[in-house]
């Protein structure tokens, strides 16, 4: 079988590899503040499991597609508590960070019990709450980005 | 390129090896699917015209990497007098039960997909 | 001889390099049924690059889509038919008797 | 009567089999962040892989090869085989999305996580690519996908601000502080799903196993231009709920729950669940779609008997590569991996290896050793090499973007 490469060919691959180089070099200064990333996505989920203890409550969703909407922000949460903890900041983020912190810690308290009783009567206060909590943490997630 | 004279040998249908025959897909005489051709072996005839005898069956699936060939004898061939048309693919006028390049099919079949209950049974 | 083994290989002319074998042409005596009649090597087609050649564009008459063909075609722009008795020698590389000629490379349609 | 029949099976089937994981995740996260800025990104994927399903459906048809048989001919076999590869990982990856997406849906059916799912789903699938008959097989995944048109229905009760949605559709740059570049990257995500080369690869092995012929073309035609367009409706209409519910609430979709969440606000529980049959059929169908191409594209780079319509003892490597990739699909899942997480990973190597196969198909359905004299016409030809461009960049862009963005976070 003909399988030796011919010179002629090696010259592409080594093209390719340059692009890939440069473009991963380049990787590291647009990336988006980590941060304000972290504390969007817990928003998120404080906000997607108001939604879900809501519409259950409304009984526009099946208890199994609302549980496992919150199971769901509850997973995300924890990852978002994860890297806030371990994330390194300075400047004024260092203080948005440590608000955040207690902050996320109170609505994944708020998403436990959620998903612990989800049809009981206290939903009403648990949907309150966690749409303060997502509030609270967008409005960090935009002093983050401001304090950047 | 194109102003280059034609090569007068033409009194039959011309054929390039690349563009029409390697890699094709083999064909049993019921078109039913046998291997591809990967490469041709070549004679020297009489009067010392090189000419194709035998079609060497195989992909590059199961191909050699580094260049090296498998010894002729365990060569899975095809006789070139079994062709019967160069389309896109190649057609030949044997029955791939007759085919010892199969082997590899026949231990999957004998070894594997036999041993699983339905393993015969027509989906349809 | 395996095809294999000359597909691919630097093709030189006294010394000089040429390019390289890109594929081997044969004439089928009967036409209809491939098998019945030998297949006579013609020759080889040497041309600058084995990579995409395949794609055999160059040599038929395969016109379409236009911008494709001509960026093949401009890769194998200097490709040519050699016939097999100009070729001294077949091995690790292609040696050409020194007044070979060069033919077309077209297939006739 | 049985030809009109027919004709409206295969339509169905293809708008049913259009929508698979990762057209309802990357909608779905494209709607909840961008609104609908990105629709006109499905609208050019779905053109897209209806021009690519015709070209290659016309070169089997024509020439009784299949899209992998066509590729080892046309690049032999060393440049093949890399195009193999990458192709197969990208199916490989699309499987074992699927096979979560499907766990994923029983998840919002019963409640119950869904790695239990993994192992009965895979042995499932395993056992209907074993023993079912496949024409039974293929309609009804098709037909029972037709329930995700429950998102239409829901985006209309949801009864939106069209005007609104109008801009959205209208304006090419985000106003939500989403930066150009994880724009950039959720239009090439949001092509790679729509125009996902295991598609091609179905359908084009599907007209060589059903022997079509140059009378069949007509029915590819129809097939193509009207199932795929309005399986790009469905898609809109994912992004369009997700736009409506999600984005005003801040949600950025990262689940399959939050995909359905918005029908179950529109149409309540009825809906909700209408929906999710919708999607555990989808992802079903295409599940069986993915496992099979992978067998398509190995056999018939190989030059094995392959086929869903053999006895499997009549194409015995072609079953054992289909039960090797289910069982790798399978451990990988068991893993616990979030399926959305690969999905996301197999839309971004869809549009990288979409090039791989697209390239040579273009130019088989220009050689009249293929397709005698139904070559190209001018006009598709133009189409098709605008297309090649578009295939290019995106499949080049792809890996970049997905590094600079870290996958759109």
């Amino acid at each position: 079988m003909r399988w030796r490469r011919p010179v002629s060919d090696r010259r592409p691959l080594a093209v390719v590899a340059a692009a890939v180089l440069a473009v991963a070099l380049a990787g590291c200064g647009i990336a988006k503040d980590p941060l304000g990333v972290t504390l969007g996505d817990a928003s998120s989920a404080a906000s997607s499991a108001a939604l879900a203890l809501e519409q259950h409550d409304d009984g526009r969703l099946t208890k199994a597609a609302a549980a496992t909407m919150v199971d769901d922000a509850r997973t995300e949460l924890a990852t978002a508590g994860k890297q806030l903890a371990e994330l390194s900041t300075s400047g004024e983020q260092t203080a948005v960070q440590r608000d955040a912190l207690d902050v996320l810690a109170r609505s994944v308290q708020h998403v436990h019990e959620a998903s612990a009783d989800l049809g009981s009567s206290r939903a009403r206060d648990l949907i309150d709450r966690l749409r303060a909590d997502a509030d609270d943490l967008e409005r960090l997630e935009q002093a983050a980005v401001d304090a950047r | 390129m194109t102003d280059l004279p034609q090569h007068p040998d033409r009194n039959g249908r011309l054929v390039d090896a690349n563009l029409h025959l390697l890699d094709r897909q083999v064909l049993d005489r019921d078109d039913r699917p046998i291997l591809a051709a990967g490469d041709l072996e070549l004679e020297q005839s009489d009067e010392g015209r090189w000419h194709i005898v035998r079609v060497i069956l195989g992909s590059g699936l199961t191909a050699r990497f580094f260049g090296a060939h498998r010894p002729a004898s365990t060569r899975d061939t095809l006789d070139w007098d079994i062709i019967t048309d160069l389309g896109a693919a190649i057609s030949t006028d044997v029955d791939r039960d007759d085919v010892d390049a199969l082997w590899t099919e026949r231990w999957w079949r004998d070894h594997v997909i036999v041993k699983i209950p339905g393993g015969q049974h027509d989906p349809g | 001889m395996i095809l294999g083994d000359i597909l691919s290989r630097p093709v030189e002319c006294g010394g000089e390099r040429i390019g390289v074998v890109v594929d081997a042409r044969f004439v089928l005596r009967d036409a209809d049924r491939p098998g019945r009649a030998p297949a006579d090597l013609v020759g080889l087609l040497v041309g600058q690059h084995t990579g995409m050649a395949f794609l055999g564009y160059e040599r038929s008459s395969v016109a379409r889509p236009h911008l494709l063909n001509r960026w093949l075609a401009y890769r194998q722009r200097d490709c040519f038919l050699v016939d097999i008795d100009d070729v001294a020698h077949l091995g690790e590389v292609v040696e050409l008797r020194a007044d070979f000629d060069r033919w077309s490379p077209m297939l006739p349609e | 009567m049985k030809r009109i029949f027919g004709v409206a099976l295969g339509i169905l089937t293809a708008i049913g089999g259009f929508v698979d994981i990762g057209d309802l995740v990357t909608n779905a996260v494209v709607g909840s962040r961008f609104g609908l800025s990105l629709a006109w990104v499905v609208v050019v994927g779905v053109i897209g892989i209806s021009l690519f399903a015709h070209m290659s459906g016309k070169v089997t048809a024509l020439s009784g090869r299949a899209t992998f048989d066509i590729i080892r001919e046309r690049l032999g076999p060393r440049a093949a085989l890399a195009n193999l590869t990458g192709s197969l990982a990208m199916t490989l990856l699309t499987l074992m999305a699927e096979i979560g997406g499907v766990a994923l849906a029983l998840q919002l059916l019963t409640g119950i996580v869904p790695v239990v799912y993994i192992l009965p789903v895979a042995v499932l699938l395993w056992l209907i690519l074993w023993r079912v008959k496949f024409s039974i097989l293929e309609n009804v995944a098709g037909l029972m996908g037709l329930l995700l048109i429950a998102f239409v229905i829901a985006l209309f009760q949801l009864g939106p601000d069209w005007g609104e949605l109008g801009r959205q559709v209208a304006q090419d740059l985000p106003s939500t502080g989403e930066n150009g570049l994880t724009y950039a990257f959720y239009a090439v995500a949001l092509f790679g799903a729509a125009m996902t080369p295991y598609e091609v690869f179905f359908f084009s092995s599907g007209a060589a196993e059903d022997h079509w012929t140059s009378r069949d073309l007509w029915l590819s035609r129809v097939n193509v231009s009207v199932g795929f367009p309005l399986g790009g409706l469905l898609s809109i209409a994912i992004a369009g709920c997700a736009a409506v519910v999600m984005l005003p609430a801040g949600i950025g979709v990262s689940s399959l729950s939050q995909v359905v969440a918005p029908v179950g606000v529109a149409l309540g529980i009825a809906g909700l669940i209408v929906v999710v049959v919708g999607v555990l059929a989808a992802t079903s169908g295409a599940a069986i779609e993915t496992a099979l191409s992978c067998g398509y594209a190995i056999a018939q780079f190989a030059g094995w008997p392959w086929g869903k319509r053999l006895r499997p003892s009549q194409a015995p490597q072609f079953h054992a590569v289909l039960l090797g990739v289910i069982v790798i699909s399978c451990l990988v899942m068991l893993s616990g991996i979030d399926p959305v997480v690969v999905t996301e990973f197999s839309v971004v190597f869809s549009a990288v290896a979409l090039p791989l196969t697209y390239f040579p198909i273009l130019v088989v359905a220009n050689d009249p050793q293929y397709v005698g004299e139904h070559t190209n016409g001018p006009i598709l030809n133009f189409l098709a090499m605008i297309y090649l461009v578009i295939v290019m960049v995106a499949a080049l862009a792809a890996v970049p973007l997905m590094v600079l963005t870290k996958m759109g976070a």
